[in-house]
């Protein structure tokens, strides 16, 4: 099982979110955030300049089974491609996971 | 209950004729002066961070309600009392006053004095947000209201030495923004910068406000009780054209004064700073203040336009003097009553009530002069006196919380709430 | 179209002779205190969580609407009809009536009586907040301003029994006040607590007020609009010193109010809790609103005084009696209405209006007794007549929203929207 | 300072004998109309998202701005100018004129007017928002209060043809609203829809408004100043019975109209949605605009109700042609504008100042002919006149900010601020 | 040592960090974020139709020695199941923990 | 590659992106989050005492090659200890990046 960390702008949401749920991937989580970018920004406010470098961004996280994982990893591709390519996917291995509820471990937790 | 027996002077008091239209005039003046404290309110709270949000709505509440009972027992005394050309010193909680002062009742007027003082207060809670402590603020509320103020105002206002030079200041840009202003510039000078708000090498570091729609609603609530402000100092109705010149005054210079702050921030930065324009609101309003009756739409319209310039060049200057004011209480109250002042010696007209013609409209510098000394000596007389109260309320108190309480945030440390508690995380918690 | 000729009757009056300047300030004092709606939800929406914020907004909105026109067609003739002593019967839809009432125009003092309905109803809204369900509050406020306000009001304005017996509630202390108070306990009593409101061992948690800037501005309009509620109840300006007598104790007694809250919860809780500070300001104006005319400037320092001494402790009582009252509306209005009903038998004096001298300041303990008959048989009354009200709702469409709609919140589930749409997330989803 | 002195006319002016208690009342009025400023920036703010919320504060005070000053130094001269029918053309910059208008200074006429003009021009704002150029909005607002209102204030207002055709339209409901519906919808229409807003099939998306308490205290603030609006269009206070019938008919159908939206809604889509409750009561207040003097409390009641019903289909129908409002300023505005300058031919009453009665009050059509000519004519007029405005600005400096600039928002793109600085993230930053 | 991520509804939170607590575990980091749930729900604003699919949700994140884990998830479970029972836990390893202030490295970083 | 989180106060954010941009580490992701501290503070509103256990804090999010690891562990100490020393590291391995405009994966995406 693999962790997906992806983070995006967040107006590419919409289609990113679409995509996932073309390929059947349902669940995730989000959540608002501030990312660097290549270069920084300029800005004034009551006449005093200063410098920006943490604009908003999107985090995504998905928890998936090691199969569904490049199928993730395209449909997010896709659906941010669409709105201008921004983005990053980070992957972390997912050792354990847990369905509150019923108390089911592991791989099947994963739908 | 001797209290009520002692100060109930009032009670017994018989009733004189009062003229209704004035006192109706008097009474919904002063009643839109006081809603100008939700504006002020909400411009502070909008131009500082959300950790200090609710101290500074603390200290506009406090600060008016200290005001109305100081200026109740001592303010009113010292500052229409009989006495001498400095001070008076008959009225003290109001008892023994002749019921009517010029066709008002005493309440009216002395309500129409109180929100005054009032606003004066409240003018220095913005300068010195986010870093005073709150038992220092108390003291120094007290002070102005019950002292400082009312003695400039007793110069000016209560038939002291500068009101027989023919000092003009309609309204009050000196008497109650330039007095403001001074004490901000004091009180934000001694309480130094937030921390973070300068570097070493001399340049600043911004510290954003927290809610423009806070910051825009509180401007347009001070530009409303302006008017009460403004053509309420007719202190009643008879001459119904001034009254209307005052409120006609009162809209063009503001709105020039906006049009001037935002091109000169346009030229100047690039950008049309919403705060700046918002400023420039202010500005020229306090610029109108003293010369609202004296001059005429043109001369609004150019103190307006010079007030807007005045506030976004004072911003920039307090930022090279290292003097921290987080919602430019300094330049808009301070820099631009000085000017309104002064202004009434360049535009003002005999005929509309100044005492000569003012130099720029074909009359002689005699005007500017006392204008000059006028709003000098009461600026000074203010820093002095400010300088005073301050140092004192530092040796008792202190005036700045701990490093500790700045970081986290007044509101928690000494409110023990939050501005937007449950907000950014959830309610539930 | 039959409605527009039936209810038209004044159509067909003739003109008489009106009071101008009674009717100009009657009708700016009604158009004030209609923007204490604008208070109200304010400062009910700041002091709960966001997820009903919407709906509180809503009830404000809606309560005011009903109130107006139910007051127009049923509530009107109940409390100004001709009839008994104990309910009048003529006028509905303001048909068939005198064109004048006291030198004003009809209409205008509908309007200003209407206004003050409206208040009456919106007392409640902030304390069944978070919980009770929109449909039965629609219910709730129709009943309360076409019947159970109106009979009160009888009593007191209307010509009934207690107004005959010369008990003295200037502008409602207890005619509105207590009304809604009572009302409010009710109703926060009959819906119940707020789920994780109390312990099972008795204790208390805290649910957070989501933001102090709306609860401060919302008292500052509350406060500005008090003006147009005390010194509008003159109901007309023929005796100017009356009418600026009110403004100032107006003034005096909700800035004590401020001070006394502080003062307790400081000493109380070790914090200046800040929303106990601006409720502190309520119960002061609440305090202030029958006694506004009849006594002097001491006197409304000290019913300031205790009004924000009293509301401190009735927070806490109510914590006690697990009765959750979000925005504090039972203590404010309800014991604070009481109190200053009472304080016209300590402190009124008969040359101010009053029924004869205070116990206080040197009369007999008769006004004090008149007083008490009048405010707790109006507060026995409503509470039996909410009772059976809220009642008859719960068993018809219920008075609480489910379980689940409580903890996801009354904005999505009945409104369909945020309070803060797409702000917490982003504004692009 | 040849301005000063060039448009210094007033200063010579001698003093006639003006109606003090009726210039009261326009000033008053006057104020109020003001403080609709703050209320329609508050909405405006309220129904978009954050990231444009700043700029649309930006509109609100800078419209207003040049409103005061365009209108001073142009607009009134084409307005109530002597002149022709169509326009007038004396008076530029107020100079020249007669110290008084029918017993009122020419100061408070002016200002009483001036808000009217920046009342039309801020209209536009919210339908515009998050998309139309700064600078492009300048240009607009220039051009609608010094030409475009103007000519049609002076049809109706001024002496022209409308008004000598019997025209009647009371405090604006075509002058003012229609005219800034009508605006709204070609601005709206030429800007074209906010990214995301249709989609390509057709169908609609939402884009949240991010803050319920500023539209709700923006809705009551505009509630509170339309009393100023309607009954200070009286112009004085010689018949308090006329003043009071406005007011009371000002109050009763916004409260229909909010109840109306909410049935509506109720039943249309299954949820009581707070932002139609809102603009419901803003409907009402736009339809009972014009006929407020001249109809009964019934009609009143009737007005409102169909204007609740209208906005809200209104609203459904704006979707369906694809013309993106984010805050329903053309249905409040235009739609309901147009129902209520047809309404006075309904249910207007000659004995109330109508023309002659109404259709459904027992007269003849011929009163509902004139009203549909007048709006019918403004509107069309107002369409054509904008059209060229919006392309002349179109070309000149493009309407439309750039897709980069609408999807960072126009807040850090135009003004260097974010309406929420450092709230989402941490103050420390 | 292990991180565990853990995604309740807000309503647990006040349970679930109890549960915890009384195991002796009272380190952890807290954030709201969106979730998605198995159905989308249809809302209505000013008359238009519009899905949500994404929901208030509470994310826990807490580092946690080996031996630790089960006691921590046995305690999340308790907790959550008293609050309606919903939720998930995701566990990946972790290589490295530091203490910023000591400079300490590993298990012992985590008490 | 790793990933590291990074929880700090909020004060400490700039003296530590600083310390980052000093050693050519430019790329982050930010968010305000609630974090435990050693003990619990007593507060009072409106008259009733409660027990704040959640405090506001930082976290950051740093993807890294493993030779950048140790000189960002060092340079995040150096900015948090400027401000105070408070916070945690915590390092989880990352088994895949993706540069989604490019489709680039793996360690040359970390720059
Ligand atoms: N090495 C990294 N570690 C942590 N977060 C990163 C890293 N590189 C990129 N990010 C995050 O991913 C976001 C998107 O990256 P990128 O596409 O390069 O930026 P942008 O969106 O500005 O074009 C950044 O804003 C940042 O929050
Ligand atoms: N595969 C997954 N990847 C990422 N996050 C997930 C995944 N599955 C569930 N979640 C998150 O966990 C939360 C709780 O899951 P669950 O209990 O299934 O939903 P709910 O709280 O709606 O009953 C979801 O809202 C979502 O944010
Ligand atoms: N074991 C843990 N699991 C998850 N988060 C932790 C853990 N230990 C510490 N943290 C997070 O790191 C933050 C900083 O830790 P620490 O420096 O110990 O606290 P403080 O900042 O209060 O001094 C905490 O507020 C918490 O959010």
């Amino acid at each position: 099982m693999k962790l997906l960390t992806v983070v995006l702008r967040p107006e590419q949401l919409p289609a990113v979110k679409q995509a996932l749920f073309d390929v059947e991937i349902r669940h995730m989580t989000a959540v608002p955030v501030l990312g660097t970018a290549s270069a920084t920004e300029q800005s004034m406010y009551r006449g005093v300049r200063h410098e920006i470098s943490l604009f908003k961004r999107l985090r995504l996280e998905l928890a998936l089974n090691d199969h569904k994982v490049e199928t993730a990893m395209e449909a997010i591709a896709k659906g941010a491609n669409e709105t201008g390519g921004f983005g990053k996917i980070f992957v972390t291995e997912l050792v354990d996971t847990m369905t509150i509820f019923s108390g089911e471990r592991g791989e099947r937790t994963l739908k | 209950m001797s209290l009520v027996a002692q100060v109930g002077a009032e009670t017994a008091a018989e009733a004189p004729v009062f003229d209704g239209l004035s006192t109706m005039w008097v009474l919904l003046a002063a009643i839109l002066v006081f809603f100008m404290q939700a504006g002020f309110s909400m411009v502070e709270a909008g131009l500082i961070r959300t950790k200090n949000a609710a101290n500074v709505l603390m200290k506009n509440l406090i600060d008016f309600s200290l005001a109305a009972l100081a200026f109740y027992a001592i303010g009113y005394a010292i500052m229409y009392g009989t006495g001498n050309s400095i001070v008076g010193t008959t009225g003290w909680f109001l008892s023994g006053l002749d019921p009517s002062v010029d066709g008002l009742p005493i309440e009216a007027f002395w309500l129409f004095q109180a929100v005054f003082a009032g606003t004066t207060a409240t003018i220095v809670s913005g300068a010195v947000a986010e870093r005073m402590k709150f038992g220092a603020y108390l003291m120094y509320s007290f002070m102005i209201t019950a002292l400082v103020y009312p003695v400039a105002g007793h110069w000016v206002w209560g038939g002291g030495w500068l009101s027989e030079m023919g000092f003009h200041d309609f309204a009050g840009s000196t008497v109650v923004h330039a007095v403001g202003g001074a004490a901000a510039l004091v009180g934000a000078w001694m309480v130094g910068p937030r921390i973070g708000r300068f570097n070493k090498d001399g340049s600043s570091n911004v510290i954003n406000g927290h809610s423009m729609p806070l910051v825009a609603v509180g401007t347009f609530i001070l530009w409303f009780g302006w008017y009460g402000f403004n053509a309420g100092s007719t202190l009643g109705f008879g001459e119904p054209d001034v009254v209307a010149r005052v409120a006609m005054n009162t809209t063009l210079a503001p709105a020039m004064g906006v049009i001037l702050a935002l091109v000169v921030s346009w030229m100047k930065y690039g950008k049309t700073d919403l705060t700046l324009a918002l400023n420039g609101a202010l500005a020229g309003l306090v610029g109108i203040t003293a010369p609202c009756a004296a001059v005429n739409s043109g001369g609004a319209i150019v103190i307006g336009a010079v007030s807007g310039i005045l506030v976004v060049l004072g911003i920039g200057w307090l930022n090279k003097i290292r003097v921290d004011d987080p919602v430019g209480a300094i330049p808009v109250h301070g820099l631009c009553g000085i000017w309104g002042t002064l202004a009434v010696g360049l535009f003002g007209y005999e005929a509309f009530g100044a005492n000569s013609d003012g130099l720029l409209v074909g009359g002689s510098a005699s005007a500017l002069g006392v204008q000059a000394i006028g709003t000098f000596s009461i600026v000074a007389f203010t820093i002095a006196a400010m300088w005073v109260v301050f140092k004192i309320i530092k040796s008792v108190v202190g005036l700045r919380v701990s490093e500790e309480c700045e970081i986290k945030g007044i509101d928690t440390e000494e409110h023990g709430l939050e501005a937007y508690g449950g907000f950014q995380i959830f309610d539930a918690e």
